[in-house]
């Protein structure tokens, strides 16, 4: 049954979203474009959205918000995606909608919520957040960077790492160390400040697949206004707990970006030939291939099955995401294995050219693909969380 | 678990308490240590029908339940966690399998409420080899009067020893290897000219050799069409490997879940071994192959009943991948327990050893990878 | 060169060495024969080594042996095989001649030794040992079984396992707690006991495999005499430490018992047939066949290559003790693996009869070899010791 | 390592002496991000020139050393330790025995004093499609007045780029995948008709495509017997695929030495991450799959220069097995790394891009199981 909400969302849309933009894609730094009249549609698209609440559709509307439910926010998405477009104001905040703004609403002051939380949900100030550094990845506590309080405010002092647009960003949320003599967890803030100020710079991290958001950002007396503190002081522990919930929250909303990939077996047809029965000409390679798809269609029933069983109440959903997420990972990563030994000389190409663009793009993918056991809880970590939260094996003095 | 419906749960939880109790692993243990040659204890048997499983995949019009694949392979996973001993699978599923899909009316009306009541153990005589590839059947039919005469051999018939009735692959035409010119034939396993010998097997249960001599049935005896017995066949073999594959995740389960017991109260230096970090990641890598496994068997039960198309690719992709988890799970299960799971008196063998027949059975996992492979087009 | 030794050795079995026996196997409880003309050959062949010293040919005179060199006894085993038999006594003597006597020489006093090394030395006394308990596996310093003083001797109440030979042995070495309150180690002594008596039960041990040298041991205040203590009161761990390394040496010297088996391809070949082309009809089976053949190849030329390289002093042979144990257990028990696999449902069978010969030896040398990854250490502790001793990686508080 | 000569020893210490100080992966990384299009330092490959490295393989009598594959195997295993680019193996190695084993004495006089003194550089122009397949030749040399005509393209030269001279694996009768017809012809790389590609590989060093538009050579330029150039060709594949599993063996091993020392040093929650057992155990399968890559890499030079008849084997198994070694530790080296090792500026990228190009060179691991199986005959 389609509501009224619906239906007037499905009119607005209509009525607002630019023909020049439809099925125009759009990525994290705006539309892909340079024709001038996209460009304009797309700035079009963007005051629209904001003026009406939608960029940030369930913050409170005096925040640039327009105090939806969850459930409406999504109706917007999906009618929005329907009509062959999407709402960009998440992807120009940066972490702002996603991350640090559903934070500032929890912790912030009202002070702190007017001047920063319109910005974000017009996609008119990007956000970036200052989390790891480089002794301090999975083990985020043990962070370095300093801030101390002078008359004018905040000083800050120290580097941070894994800065995800970094360079592109008019604003930072960063965790800083506000006492040293605290242990770990205890002497950590957040802090809030601009990142165009002398001294703050930011270099972006090639990855080994090439160009990559990532930056590292180094801090030489930068300066944050005393009242941006976020939340308590040395409580920043709690606000940053609460920001990665929100990360997750956000990773399991985030649509599918990949497409759908050209099945392996067909691409191994095409490179290898088949036999006169049928069958590729290299066994060797059929059998792990075979093997390979049988793990995927079993990943995939068990994604299926999951959601289920959640459907029916049967089992928590967490105490899966995993094995999910291991097994999403073997599945990837043999995958991109695979299509490098099929494509042979041809799958070790870095550039289209004398590679083709499936070629150039199959690498790409297969190093990169190599971060999906190492980000967002590494591969071990999956396991010991397996073998202590699932199984219920004991706690060891170690982790890793 | 997928969602069952509330009868599914009953028998489900039915089943998992009555093995438990009424036919665990020690019964199986004091079956093969009497040595009675018998390869399952008939009261056992008898209680099964009782409860009225042997009719779970027969129409109610022949006394059955008709409840269906899922329910069945419920069944069959509570009966693989103890290894307990009985003609269910063979007889309840192929043999009822074979009937319902290939039978004429005649001869469902004929046998399917003997399945039911216990009184006929109808199975499958396939295999000739020392490997599962059925369309090499060779067992030679040559008509003969009013029917056909058999001539060859079958091996590694499960429950060949008990079967009143077996359903015999033979070749009506054609040469070893044509898939064309196989047809089913239903003959009581006490017909002149049929030999059975019983095989030592290692999991010792019953299986055996049956060798034809000039046995002659009549026409009626044919199940389905002549010379096209090989489509039908391989539908009866894919529920079969399904079945097989329900039995596999509750072997494997069972020794998981012997491990996982172990690894949380065995001490060795003064610590409880499940926290070595090593073993704790073994055990996580042996969940995720179990939950993986449970998804493709519940996946391919529920096709068999949805009346799905692609019940073939997932028949070979369930008993491929419990494979796989019952063939390390196996081994693990004797390594984590090391000295202790080496002892006949520790049930960590018994399992093992079942593991192997079950994998040889019906196709192997190279088997079905091979045939998945074709089944995708590659 | 041939030595005047070696002649001499070589004449003396010429003359000595029964015809009946040549080329007659013999085992771990004598000739495998039931021919009463072997048997009485073998009885022969026995007492004529014993009388010459030859049982224990490098122990002194006085004490059964010949005074021989270690090379001197390599010399006597070669020569004797060469003729087509063996020296049966070590395995008659049990662990006598191999492991209780060697500790003896060193550990015993001149009256303990003048008892118990000829029988030994003779092969008429055989010996068990009495050490892993049902929990003092691994670790065996943890054991429990004790042994307490009174007027007429030792008092022995406990239980071993894993105790080889105990149900046919006429002697034992057992390891018992002397000292409850001492530390694990220090309370620990060696004792010396007959094993007819009442107060000694022996279970024999049924393994996966069926039939095994194994016992269950339960003593019940059983008696051994107070002079049997061997070496110091509660310095049994000095002892056993040293019977170890007399068990390690052992080990090493043993000739390998398993004559050369058949190529698993020829089995493949035999048991699937080949296609036209001579490749093997299951190409997936093929691939893993290779894979195994070589896996095998580089395990026997890195056996081949520390042989060399200890010849050239370049490296510590100890120090690949740990990889060559457990490639050693990969290629056997994926060679039965694969032996299984190639035999299908004629790999299944518990014994001959309707199964070859060759088929049930396979499954039962299948069933056996699961042990070599737990017995001697198991693949765990040997990758333990590779990352400890071997890499240098940091000692965990963990063990396993 | 094998029991080496006093000579052998000295050339190894000097090698990882020398690639260490003058030829280390940073040099290679300035190369490459120089974006000179330069697969090579000219002055890299002079130096070992100059060291005599390029004359080991050549006989005395051509001002080379004649020192033997073992020998060429230590420094190839420390140019893998750095990934020091150069001709080395393309020239040195692959050029050299094939004007040792098919050249005349012309032939040999012509260039071989060249490979040593590094005016020649001499490379193999072999494959013509994604995959190693020698046999499927195409590239067609037709007889054309008192010599040939060469069409047809080749690609995935090593050195393509740089090379002075190539052998050219050509089709002389018979059809691609027929053994016979194959010839090999030399041909300077600037002949009329050929024209080169850099293409721009993972690994930055010089590949190319070569197209070849009736480039004519004289009937001088057959390298070996018109129509059997199969033998001689797989003779000098085997000599190469060794030699390109001592490399591989070297870069394996520094990934495997620069894992260790980032276990022993890098600190996660307090304690130094080689202390967990699940990293310690996979950091012993990986120092075992070393030791093992190691003894077959050994024996199979050990193998060529002894003039063995099972070089064939010892070359499929030592590019296999190293193959497994380095497939597995390239990714190890990135997942132990973490963060640090996706990031361009670590240098586990480069390691694991060029791990790629090595396997997929003279036949990969299926390749070579395939092969080994084929003359294991079975």
């Amino acid at each position: 049954m389609t509501g009224e909400f619906e239906i007037s969302v499905r009119d607005w849309v209509a009525a607002n979203l630019p023909d020049a933009l439809v099925n125009v894609p759009i990525g994290m730094y705006g539309v892909d474009s340079e024709d001038p009249q996209v460009v304009e549609a797309f700035e079009l698209w963007r005051q629209r959205l904001a003026a009406q609440g939608w960029g940030a559709p369930t913050w409170p509307q005096e925040y640039g918000g327009a105090g939806l439910t969850d459930t409406q926010a999504k109706v917007i998405s999906r009618i929005i995606a329907e009509a062959g477009s999407m709402n960009p104001i998440p992807y120009l905040a940066g972490m702002g909608v996603t991350m640090v703004g559903p934070t500032l609403l929890e912790y912030g002051t009202p002070e702190q919520k007017s001047r920063h939380l319109p910005g974000m949900a017009s996609g008119e100030v990007r956000w970036c957040l200052g989390l790891s550094e480089p002794n301090a990845g999975s083990d985020l506590a043990s962070l370095s960077m300093s801030a101390e309080l002078d008359d004018e405010g905040w000083v800050l002092n120290g580097q941070k790492t894994w800065t995800s647009g970094a360079d592109k960003s008019q604003w930072c949320g960063a965790l800083v160390r506000t006492d040293r003599s605290a242990a770990k967890r205890d002497g950590i803030s957040f802090l809030l400040l601009e990142m165009d100020q002398a001294g703050i710079e930011t270099r972006p991290i090639r990855l080994i697949a090439g160009e990559s958001p990532f930056c590292e950002t180094f801090f030489s007396n930068a300066r944050a206004r005393k009242d941006d503190l976020l939340g308590e002081l040395n409580d920043g522990w709690s606000v940053v707990k609460r920001l990665l919930q929100h990360e997750r929250q956000s990773q399991t909303n985030a649509p599918a970006t990949r497409s759908a990939a050209t099945p392996v077996q067909d691409v191994a047809k095409r490179y290898l030939g088949t036999n006169p029965d049928g069958t590729l000409t290299d066994p060797d390679l059929r059998s792990r291939l075979a093997d390979h798809l049988m793990d995927t269609a079993a990943h995939e029933l068990t994604i299926a099955r999951i959601m289920t069983d959640a459907r029916g109440g049967n089992v928590e959903v967490s105490a899966t995401a995993s094995i999910l997420k291991n097994s999403a990972t073997d599945v990837a990563q043999g995958r991109s294995e695979l299509l490098l030994e099929i494509m042979g000389n041809q799958g070790l190409g870095w550039e289209p050219g004398e590679y083709t663009q499936e070629e150039a793009l199959a690498v790409r993918e297969w190093l990169g693909g190599k971060s999906m056991s190492i980000y967002g809880g590494s591969y071990e970590v999956q396991k010991n969380i397996i073998s202590k939260n699932i199984l219920g094996l004991p706690e060891t003095t170690q982790k890793g | 678990m997928a969602v069952l419906t509330e009868e599914q749960t009953l028998i489900r939880d039915q089943a998992s308490a009555w093995v438990i109790d009424k036919a665990p692993v020690s019964s199986f243990r004091a079956l093969r240590d009497s040595e009675s040659g018998q390869g399952f204890q008939p009261e056992t048997f008898q209680a099964m029908v009782d409860m009225g499983w042997s009719g779970i995949l027969v129409p109610e019009q022949y006394g059955g339940s008709d409840l269906g694949y899922l329910t069945c392979g419920l069944i069959l996973e509570q009966l693989g966690r103890q290894l307990t001993a009985s003609p269910f699978f063979a007889s309840s599923l192929v043999g009822a399998t074979a009937l319902a899909l290939a039978g004429n009316s005649a001869q469902q009306e004929a046998l399917l409420p003997g399945i039911v009541d216990g009184s006929a153990i109808v199975v499958l005589a396939l295999e000739e080899s020392s490997r599962h590839q059925p369309e090499q059947t060779a067992l030679q039919a040559d008509q003969e009067g009013d029917g056909f005469a058999l001539n060859g051999s079958k091996t590694f018939v499960a429950e060949g020893m008990a079967a009143t009735h077996c359903i015999v692959a033979s070749r009506t035409s054609g040469e070893p290897g044509d898939a064309r010119g196989i047809s089913l034939f239903l003959v009581p396993s006490d017909a002149q000219g049929i030999t059975r010998t019983a095989l030592p097997t290692i999991d010792s249960r019953d299986h055996a050799k049956l060798s034809f001599s000039n046995v002659h049935v009549d026409n009626s005896a044919l199940l389905g069409t002549l010379d096209e017995g090989m489509p039908v066949l391989e539908a009866v073999l894919d529920r079969a490997r399904i079945g097989l594959a329900a039995e596999m995740l509750g072997t494997a389960s069972q020794a998981f879940d012997m491990t996982l017991e172990y690894l949380k109260t065995r001490q060795q230096f003064g610590k409880v071994i499940g926290s070595f970090q090593a073993l704790g990641h073994r055990a996580a890598e042996m969940y995720s192959l179990m939950e993986q496994s449970r998804s493709c068997v519940e996946a391919a039960l529920q096709a068999v009943d949805a009346g799905a198309d692609n019940v073939p690719q997932l028949a070979s992709l369930a008993k491929c991948q419990v494979g796989k988890f019952l063939f390390k799970m196996s081994n693990e299960l004797i390594q984590i327990h090391g000295g202790i799971g080496m002892t006949d008196e520790f049930d960590a063998g018994l399992y093992l050893k079942r593991a192997r027949i079950l994998e040889a059975s019906f196709g192997n996992r190279a088997y079905h990878r091979d045939r998945y492979a074709t089944l995708m087009d590659f």
